[in-house]
């Protein structure tokens, strides 16, 4: 594998409960990129990012970081990752500050008035301190997405961050990505909606999948 | 809005914060008076001039204090429910905030009934506690008035928290006669009525008499306490309103 | 035409279809998630098992506690599971849909509680037999058991349910439940339990059962009322 | 209220502890039209739908069903009406057949060749007997979105229903909700997505909240 | 320079960091919904009373049950809070974040347990003086009360947590969780009652708490591991 990609994906294939779901999947990324998996529902786009954040592990096949083997360098790969799913790991009896401020912590950031303007850059600074469980859809999308105002990581893997979004909220997001690109960072996307922020690899899982 | 029609105008006026929160202004002054007036004497008279007991000698004086609370946290629950009841039929916010203001000093009134009922135990019977059917109920009651506090609590949307907690308090006044009727029903059941040292109709009047000051004197207290509770959960939730503020604006002037 | 319509609902067919769907819904439910559902079962028989471990394996001692500690072990068992009652259908929306069908709520809220009387309340007055055989029941309480539990069990998910209407809206905040309902429940135990304890003793144990079924024939009546109108609150 | 509207909203007003949250919104539709609503994240559309729903009651102005007051025609306007919003009733432990049979049920719907029809005209064919937990956020949402292919109500509040569907999926959408409009139903439509599939009013909440 | 990353991690200030991140953010989410942490103390009061509703008012009964009833209701009250330890998280992500993590994760799982201890166990405990006066337990056993009641609680905590982390995935399966627990729980109650009753009793006490302690060391150092390993395939 040439060493100049910050992700590439090997021969990938996975089935769950020895039934196939996808097979011989093959894909690269370099630092600068976005990549768009595509693919009809149900085709295993989730559960390729997924396999992609060691949540789940590939059936056959390898993924390369920085050209070296993922389960070599999982510890390093892990701090330059961040995984924004379905589920946005929001407490809905805590603040979007109070997430946010966890949340970069978690990174290591620590100072509080990133997290305000971050919150304040996604369009929440009417909503920062109320508990969670009072926001609106797009509110709480938007307060999970703020992560990508402050994250540091290298890699992205996005799960649909668009579903509920309002078209200024969609704009917010093309400008964190964009200046993501910017600083050599990379996205893996998985959207229905298109994303147009950059450099764009698509990648149609349809014809991988059984 | 119906109640807007004239032959509801005086209830209407009645569910309004404002009216409320002027009238029982007014009564304030008078309720405090009333309040130190009677319990002054009522606790010089029981404590100080009252003869001891002859068996008991001192401790029977707790019965100032065990007594009137006992009989005020009772009808501080009929209170809590029946005000319970008006806010959930005829949706009347004022209603509901009487109900939120009378479950903590129920459930205080409650308690002291239980702590000053277990200090007076220890001389009279020996141990802090018995399961006496009168004193289980009693706690019963503290629970059922805990369960109401802790659902309004529980609630961010404070009109959620009112009908909830006004359910709740419906549901254990149906309870309240059944839990009475089974607890004295257990009672006889296992254990002989040897508990109650002196009963009340054989207490002297010179023990009476001040025992019924005292007893007037908690109602005049909690009215007033009511309406202390009540004035600050009317600022508290009317905040947006411009008659609260005109009268926060006019405090902070004067 | 509109007045038809909230007749036909009210006393009509449709009532009793909404009714037993739902019985039948919530009983599919239990069914696939079984675990789930003998659950409560396997936690009563093991909490039973734990009283002689911690109290005396003395068959006498045993024999005298054994009637509260099956009624208290019923009562948890329904505090564990009464929750479930409502919570996913909240957090699913199918409350949402329940409260904007077009027909009395009370009526599908009452096969809901039935339906979980029938999960636990059921299978647990069976075990009970089981369970006071170990715990040295004497033999001549097994019908005061039986009964005292078939009617109580019935009136714990009558019961729980209004409890569990109050706090389906706090989300996962079920924690909340035992304070509301215990208190209503107590009234019940002593009943539950002097029945037992009666027949134990070889007393007439009529009296006590039927107390227990005035009230739980009340608590039909009226939790379903209070439960919907709880229901229809929370969606505020 | 001219009664050739099937649904008009006069003067709305949403108040939540006394916060208000929009005021004044006055719309109306007729039978064979589709009404979008727009607005930014959080302005209020869910809430709005969800006091079309009587979920929630107003804080003041009406709602007529067919040039009568709502409160009045209730139990006949809950039966017209056919709300999916973002919580789709779906039971997780039960497969998408059972799930739809049972909502079909509770529409007064027992065939269930019907249901099983359905499943299969939204793309479902091949997963319909799996527990839906098993299935992926697009296949959720088309279960959910398959009571559209049944339904026989007239008036169908959609709460933002593209969400997380592919291409094909919003195609299916669109074509059930032209031949619901064919047959003189409604739709108002809660999307941050266009779904262009007859005639169209829209209306925009952004300036009636506060 | 990859090495260098995961001996910072394991021993080094981030560990600790990790650790205490999560006691603090479980304690705040705790006070967040006070209403649920208090919920297991005021079960504990309850069910404590409705013992000698029960059973009989009579003192001498009583303080022979006691220290079982203790026992028992705090092991129920674990059980009825500990789920929580996981599926908040689960269900909202949180958990999947917490995998992905770049640290052990073994580190945040002990901090959750602590804070699991300091809601539930702690508060239960420090309660426990008083539910004995209730239940008229005799003045010398309070120490033993006392200290064992800690020791326990904890390990009812820490092994809980493994049975949290095996059904966590099973979403709300939660009612399976008494039946994977509780038989890891008998020896601790076993012991418990002991050191109580010895205590009553005036026999010497520090011979069953001892082993309880042993006991809690051990489970302090394998639960998180257990708990960890069942977490990482919990997310297949
Ligand atoms: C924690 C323990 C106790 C509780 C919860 C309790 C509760 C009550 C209640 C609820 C009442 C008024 C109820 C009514 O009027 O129907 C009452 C009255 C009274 N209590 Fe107690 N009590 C306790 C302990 C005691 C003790 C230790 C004594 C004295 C030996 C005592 C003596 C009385 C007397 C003399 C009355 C007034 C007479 C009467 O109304 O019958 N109580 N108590
Ligand atoms: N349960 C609640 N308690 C208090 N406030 C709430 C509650 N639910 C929503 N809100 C507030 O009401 C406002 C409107 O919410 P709503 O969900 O209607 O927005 P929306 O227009 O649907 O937005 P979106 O496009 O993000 O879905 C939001 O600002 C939100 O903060
Ligand atoms: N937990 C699971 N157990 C078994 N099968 C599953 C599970 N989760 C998903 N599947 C199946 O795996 C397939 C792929 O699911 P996945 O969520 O990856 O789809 P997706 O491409 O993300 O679709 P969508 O566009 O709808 O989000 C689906 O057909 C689904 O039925
Ligand atoms: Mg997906
Ligand atoms: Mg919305």
């Amino acid at each position: 594998m040439p060493n100049d990609y910050l992700i590439s994906v090997n021969d990938l294939c996975f089935e769950r409960d020895s039934l196939k779901l996808f097979g011989d999947v093959s894909l690269c990324l370099s630092a600068g990129e976005i990549l768009l998996l595509e693919g009809p529902n149900g085709c295993g786009k989730t559960t390729l990012l997924r396999l992609l954040t060691t949540l789940l592990k590939p059936t056959s096949g390898n993924v390369y970081y920085c050209g070296e083997l993922l389960d070599k360098v999982r510890y390093q790969y892990l701090a330059d990752m961040l995984y924004i799913g379905h589920q946005s790991a929001i407490k809905l009896a805590l603040s979007a500050e109070e997430n946010l401020t966890w949340m970069a912590a978690s990174e290591g950031l620590h100072e509080p008035q990133m997290v305000r303007d971050a919150l304040q850059r996604m369009g929440l600074g009417r909503v920062y301190d109320l508990p969670c469980h009072q926001l609106s859809a797009g509110q709480m999308r938007r307060v999970a997405l703020s992560r990508l105002a402050l994250s540091r990581c290298r890699l992205w893997l996005l799960d649909e961050p668009l579903a509920a979004l309002d078209a200024e909220g969609i704009e917010l997001i093309k400008s964190c990505v964009r200046k993501h690109l910017d600083r050599q960072g990379a996205v893996i996307l998985v959207s229905h909606q298109d994303l147009a922020a950059g450099p764009m690899r698509k990648y149609d899982l349809k014809e991988n999948c059984f | 809005m119906a109640m807007g029609s004239t032959k509801w105008q005086w209830f209407y006026r009645l569910g309004s914060p404002r009216w409320f929160y002027e009238i029982s202004g007014r009564w304030l002054p008078w309720l405090v008076c009333a309040t130190i007036i009677l319990l002054g004497v009522g606790l010089f008279w029981g404590l100080a001039l009252a003869p001891p007991d002859a068996r008991q000698g001192h401790s029977f004086r707790i019965i100032y204090l065990h007594v009137p609370a006992s009989l005020l946290a009772l009808a501080g629950y009929y209170i809590m429910a029946v005000t319970g009841a008006v806010g959930l039929i005829w949706r009347i916010k004022m209603s509901f905030m009487l109900m939120k203001s009378a479950a903590p000093i129920g459930a205080a009134l409650t308690f002291m009934a239980l702590f000053t009922g277990a200090v007076w135990g220890k001389p009279s019977w020996g141990t802090y506690w018995v399961w006496d059917a009168r004193i289980t109920s009693m706690l019963i009651l503290l629970f059922l008035y805990l369960g109401v506090l802790a659902l309004q609590r529980a609630f961010t949307s404070v009109e959620a928290g009112y009908r909830a907690s006004a359910i709740l308090a419906l549901v254990g006044t149906v309870n309240i006669p059944i839990i009475y009727k089974s607890v004295d029903w257990w009672h006889t059941l296992h254990q002989p009525a040897t508990l109650k040292l002196t009963s009340a109709s054989s207490i002297h009047t010179d023990m009476l008499e001040p025992l019924v000051v005292m007893v007037c004197g908690f109602y005049v207290f909690y009215v007033l306490a009511l309406c202390l509770f009540t004035r600050s959960e009317i600022v508290q939730q009317e905040s947006a309103t411009a008659w609260v503020k005109a009268l926060a604006t006019s405090e902070s002037r004067t | 035409m509109i007045l038809k319509k909230i007749v036909f609902n009210v006393n009509g067919v449709a009532a009793v279809r909404g009714f037993s769907d739902y019985v039948k819904r919530d009983l599919q439910l239990a069914y696939r998630s079984l675990g789930d559902t003998v659950a409560p079962l396997i936690f009563f028989t093991m909490v039973c098992t734990l009283v002689p471990l911690g109290l005396s394996p003395d068959t006498q001692r045993l024999s005298e506690v054994a009637p509260s500690m099956l009624w208290i072990m019923a009562l948890l068992s329904t505090l564990l599971s009464i929750e479930r009652i409502f919570i996913h259908d909240y957090e699913d929306g199918s409350l949402e849909q329940l409260l904007i069908a077009p027909q009395l709520i009370e009526i599908p809220i009452l096969g809901k509680i039935v339906a979980h009387w029938l999960v636990t309340g059921l299978p647990l007055t069976l075990m009970s037999p089981l369970l006071g055989l170990m715990l040295s029941l004497p033999g001549s309480a097994y019908p005061a058991l039986l009964l005292s539990l078939a009617i109580g069990t019935a009136y714990l998910s009558a019961v729980g349910a209004v409890g569990a209407s109050l706090t389906v809206s706090l989300g996962r905040g079920g924690l909340l439940l035992p304070l509301l309902v215990v208190p209503l429940y107590m009234p019940i135990i002593i009943f539950g339990t002097a029945t037992v304890t009666f027949a134990v003793d070889a007393m007439q144990w009529l009296g006590p059962l039927a107390a227990m079924g005035a009230m739980l024939c009340a608590a039909i009546a009226l939790c379903p009322l209070a439960a919907a109108a709880a229901l229809r609150f929370s969606s505020i």
